[in-house]
């Protein structure tokens, strides 16, 4: 029992160091610690910083451009990339689609959908939830339905992140109304520029522009873009949903939002309150628990186990822990979290400062992360799964 | 002991529904709190001519209630609407020599309550804003509907100690901006302006205030819980409404109970409002407002779910605004520490 | 609106204060204030002081013996009785089996019974709960034969509180396994001194003796001793259920605990801990709050709205605070909650005191304390009433 | 990174729970804890035969352990058996001279660890038992099996501030009795008595009762975790298993979460134990074990009802050593405010 790295891997971690204080801008890191909005730009730099490196798609096997990496090196590498305020890697291609085609696609498949993934020829979107299908995944209905050479699509999808700037888009669309709700779903790639598909923004309560909806009306979807064979989407979707998710509990993240917590109540009143003082006390611990939490989940991962329903008991810690710091980073504003210039969250403003470091964003980013306990399967959900699969009840 | 609503009250709350009914529907509430001055100049004066200001103050004062639960009544109302006008300022406006304060209730009058300052949140010991031969100088921040004040009712320190002063907006220096739950504010900087020392003292307007947060933040919470009770029996999942699962049930349950405790704080501090309890259960009010207002907001998203992250759907912007009055005049720490001495 | 109450409830609690100032010795008083055992005799004696004044069976109606109360002076009373220390009245003759007599009992029953529950000469206790029949009460077991003119009772009950000094029984029994569970369920009163009936103690965890089970194997029982008629058990016990329970809510008793909280901590170290102030502080406003939602619900009861599912969230919430209360306390206690002299707990103990005030039972109290969430209806069976009856759900 | 046991430590993992399964049921367990001495001489010779008191010391300590995760791993086998016997004790020898720690590794030798002191719970400039030329004076509370020790190390003030001491049992007046959760302790006077002074600092004593008391309290939590979710799958209400009910299961589910962080609280504090880091997750873990240890109990009990109330059921004896793995050595609350600053 061991939780100190290796020589090895403390080594990896100070290339990694290096790499993003050489490759990662002032400028990138600053809007991301400052939360401000990345445009596309912003991301496709990043993404081709990354690919340059050969640190792009980490999880991907090493023919097909991935570096090689163990879990640990992976839990690293996010890490050190979340300590520096990197900016996300965008996951719907590089982390959703390219192990479903890995795993599943065609050697055509791989060929062309693949390099164009790293390169960033292609953006990719996520098309799953429904408007009546969001945890219940498997009620959905958009259809698909075969003519000839080519599928026929109808139907809606919701939520979709960042599918204002997607060429392409995966879904899972129903083939059949046979059996078992999930038995009739396929995997499906779309173009986004065929005739038929709106985008249609969804303003969240900040009134950023961050998801979408995704009409599809008599979309023709030729053959080939079928992902695996007919019907068996489901599979694919549970596998991705069971894919190694290192960073599900966001402990990088969580570090360097508390980091920066108790660098700005320096600022405020609450630097003198001692129940307050107690509220970061308490995050901070279990903070400090759930980064070994993570690790133990992590090294039975490398260890051949599956992180199966531990994982879930990552996603709903770990989600915890964040949207506290966030609640926390607002309460300490009091109430200078009210004032909201969305032009402050732009390059380049140069408007009055209102408050301490961090009163531009405190209630957004609180708000905005309440998403984290709703979306990837929502912490109930989780909790399900948890039940049934580690306590069997 | 008594329960029920007088008639006058009872007819004070029918008025005020009506007219939010009838004329401050959401939609009606969106274009306003967004609009570039951030309320409505037009439904500001068809609600002083309801009588909703005059309302907030006793006879003698020149209104027709000022009781504590005329207070509460009102500001409830106004929380479930989402009301952005500026009633918190003419709220204040007991303070004002008569002169003024019947303006107010007329609703000619704009006055706007700045007591916060940079990095703080309540408490009176640490004004900074000072006055000295009758010249007032600080920073007050997150100003609720600065830019339409005519006067601002300003804490502050002079030589007598924490008190509060009456200032012309001419002699205001505004930096402003939307406020992130609908509505706009500022932050007003004052250099050497002339202040008015106003007799009221400055803990009887801060125990008003703290009500009013507190009624306002409940009307809120019931608007939060309604909507999510309603929204878990319309939505199925895996073939049954949401308002079947256990989980769900006995969370929306423990919405309900912290609600009504909420409800009890309130009337404890209209109660004891202008008694000697006034000052503890106004603190115990805004405690429990706080904390329960946080954990209304976030449990009516969390059992949404998206939907209730998004502009559309109206209770984002009663989430917005319920947290939000947990973030003025002091959070639920900053009154749970100040109870035990009261 | 107005929280005060009127002149002439002022006055009757004023009476109340000077009789409980006359009545309740310091002896009794300090017993129940300290957590001792309090005997038989001590209840009795409590009992006889209460019934000689006309206030023991406060609900009754004043032909019966009542004193003529509405909900407000019951309230007060109880209220006050707590502040005051003193004994709480056993419930299962006066409280329960009284009500259910004067709505269901026949005009001998109630000439019979009433007066023999006000002058103590029958000691009730209640056969409600069985091993496998707790929350789910209408699964119960316990079977009731009509024979000629008697039934015929085998089975078992539990949880049957202060069953070893009771002269009676009241039980639900099974008299017919014909459609709903609830159906087939009888009321029916039985002497313990019948032939066949036997009586073990239960101990709870900290050794008190103060449960017990009672097992039934062929005890003949008159047949006019069923209350109603055949067959309408569940019936009378949802009336009883649904009684009015104006002091579910226990706020006299946290009002007492508090304070006796309030005075302990002085001795401490707690007493400079900022955290435990804010604890206590929590405690005392949610208390504050939730008197005036007792009242408020008094209030709708007396002026004719039923109390149903209300009172399910006062007795949630009544409870939640006064365990919070004996948390307090035993957290007060720190390691010196650990010596536990059960000895301590009896009159004239002279032995060593061990610790502040309240050491000798901290840990007792609260770990007893934890069945104010479970009997009665658990708390999780309250919230699916509330969850239904006032929500819909 | 490395989270599987050496191979030594899980011989010795297995020695310990063959040991308490075949010796230590619950029965017998039951049967030590009420007896007249509150633990046995017999089966503390067999553990110290075993190596059980050995594992928690190195070897140049005359041990064959030691290290944080030996004293972790011992522990959490003693709470989840409740055992009552002078372990705790037994891991303070490591501030005895070599001679007697032998003796105690042994068996021979039994100390007690006398620490808190009347009103207070673990703060070490609040101690109140001085020593002055060699001659120590105080009053220790609730000190674990004071019956049984031969010796006490004993935490006190002299000139050159707070130390650790040893006294001869001798030499120590006791008010004995019965505890709460089984066995004894003792209120334990000295007046004058003859003490060493014993060169190993006082925090490194106390963070391995820290860690030590956090492990044991984890042990516990498991037992009652998998009591309670037994029970769960066992007991039907309304003709379905309680298992099968969504509330209970998201608590369950809420259980073992918090378990899953005090188990990797329990292991940041035996990895930094020794090294410059000791301190603060030691503090850290007790926090936490202290924290999750009162919410165990209290949804054991609950989640099972009356029967977890009752003397027959070994649940709500676990419950209540949980519960007072809390009280001993500072609450969650004493922890959470020494962290920030370690």
């Amino acid at each position: 029992m061991n939780l100190n790295f290796t020589p090895e891997q403390e080594a990896f971690r100070a290339e990694v160091q290096e790499w993003l204080a050489d490759n990662l801008s002032a400028r990138l890191a600053d809007k991301v610690r400052t939360s401000k909005h990345l445009t596309k730009q912003d991301m496709e730099e990043w993404h081709a910083k990354l690919n340059a490196k050969g640190w792009l798609a980490n999880h991907w096997p090493v023919e097909h451009g991935g570096p090689g990496w163990d879990p640990v090196q992976r839990f690293i590498f996010e890490h050190e990339c979340a300590l520096a305020h990197a900016p996300r890697v965008v996951p719907f291609g590089v982390n959703m689609l390219g192990p479903v085609l890995l795993k599943y696609g065609t050697d055509e498949q791989k060929a062309h959908y693949l390099p164009r993934i790293l390169d960033g020829t292609d953006w990719w979107c996520q098309g799953y939830s429904e408007p009546g299908a969001g945890s219940d995944l498997a009620s959905l209905k958009t259809a698909a339905v075969r003519e000839g050479d080519h599928y026929v699509v109808n139907g809606q999808k919701t939520w979709t992140t960042l599918g204002q700037h997607a060429d392409w888009i995966f879904c899972l669309v129903r083939t059949s109304k046979e059996g078992k709700p999930q038995e009739g779903i396929s995997f499906l790639l779309i173009d986004m520029n065929t005739a038929g598909i709106e985008v249609r923004p969804i303003y969240l309560l900040d009134g950023d522009h961050e998801v979408n909806e995704v009409w599809f009306t008599d979309v023709k979807v030729p053959a080939e873009n079928l992902v695996g064979t007919e019907n068996m989407g489901w599979t694919i979707a549970k596998y991705l949903l069971t894919y190694e998710r290192t960073g599900i509990a966001g402990v990088g993240f969580s570090t360097a939002a508390l980091a920066e917590l108790k660098r700005v109540v320096a600022q405020t009143e609450k630097a003198d309150d001692p129940l307050f003082a107690a509220r970061v006390a308490k995050v901070d611990i279990a903070l400090e628990n759930m980064k070994t939490t993570n690790l133990r989940v992590l090294a039975a991962a490398a260890g051949g186990g599956a992180p199966g329903a531990e994982s879930s008991i990552l996603k709903v810690k770990g989600t915890e822990i964040r949207q506290e710091i966030n609640a926390l980073f607002l309460r300490a504003m009091g109430p200078q979290a009210q004032p909201f210039i969305s032009e402050a969250l732009e390059d380049g403003f140069n408007g009055p400062e209102t408050g301490p470091d961090g009163a531009a964003y405190a209630a957004k980013d609180y708000f905005n992360n309440r998403k984290l306990s709703i979306f990837g399967g929502s912490n109930e959900i989780q909790k399900n799964i948890v039940s049934k699969a580690m306590l069997g009840m | 002991m008594d329960f029920t609503p007088t008639d006058d009250r009872r007819m004070l709350a029918d008025t005020l529904n009506r007219f939010l009914t009838d004329r401050y529907d959401h939609d009606t509430r969106m274009k306003i709190a967004g609009s570039e001055i951030g309320w409505s100049a037009e439904l500001w004066a068809e609600m002083a001519e309801l009588g909703l200001i005059g309302a907030l103050f006793a006879e003698d004062e020149g209104g027709f209630g000022g009781h504590g639960f005329d207070i509460a009544l009102i500001f409830e109302g106004l929380g479930r609407a989402l009301v952005v006008e500026p009633f918190h300022g003419a709220l204040a406006a007991r303070a004002l020599p008569a002169d003024q304060r019947e303006e107010v209730i007329a609703g000619a009058l704009i006055p706007a309550f700045a007591h916060s300052e940079p990095g703080t949140s309540f408490a009176q010991d640490r004004l900074r804003t000072t006055v000295t031969d009758g010249k007032l100088s600080g920073t007050k921040v997150a100003v609720a509907q600065a830019e339409a004040a005519h006067i601002f009712i300003v804490s502050a320190q002079d030589s007598d100690g924490p008190a509060l002063f009456m200032v012309n907006a001419e002699h205001a220096n505004l930096t402003a901006y939307p406020l992130f739950d609908g509505g706009r504010g500022a932050d007003v900087t004052f250099d050497d302006a002339p202040a008015t020392r106003l007799s009221a003292p400055l803990d009887t307007v801060l125990n008003r205030a703290l009500l009013a947060l507190s009624a306002e933040a409940l009307g809120i919470m019931e608007r939060c819980k309604d909507t999510t009770v309603d929204y878990l029996k319309t939505r199925r999942q895996f073939g049954i409404p949401l308002s079947k699962f256990q989980a769900l049930q006995h969370r929306a349950v423990d919405m309900v109970t912290e609600i009504e405790q909420t409800r009890s704080a309130v009337i404890n501090a209209a109660h004891h409002l202008g008694g000697p309890g006034a000052s503890k259960y106004a603190a115990a009010a805004k405690y429990t407002a706080a904390a329960t207002g946080r954990m209304i907001s976030e449990e009516a998203i969390q059992l949404h779910g998206g939907i209730a992250m998004t502009w559309e759907y109206d209770l984002a912007h009663a989430a917005k605004r319920l947290t939000m009055t947990a973030q003025i005049m002091g959070d639920e720490d900053v009154h749970l520490r100040r109870f035990p001495a009261l």
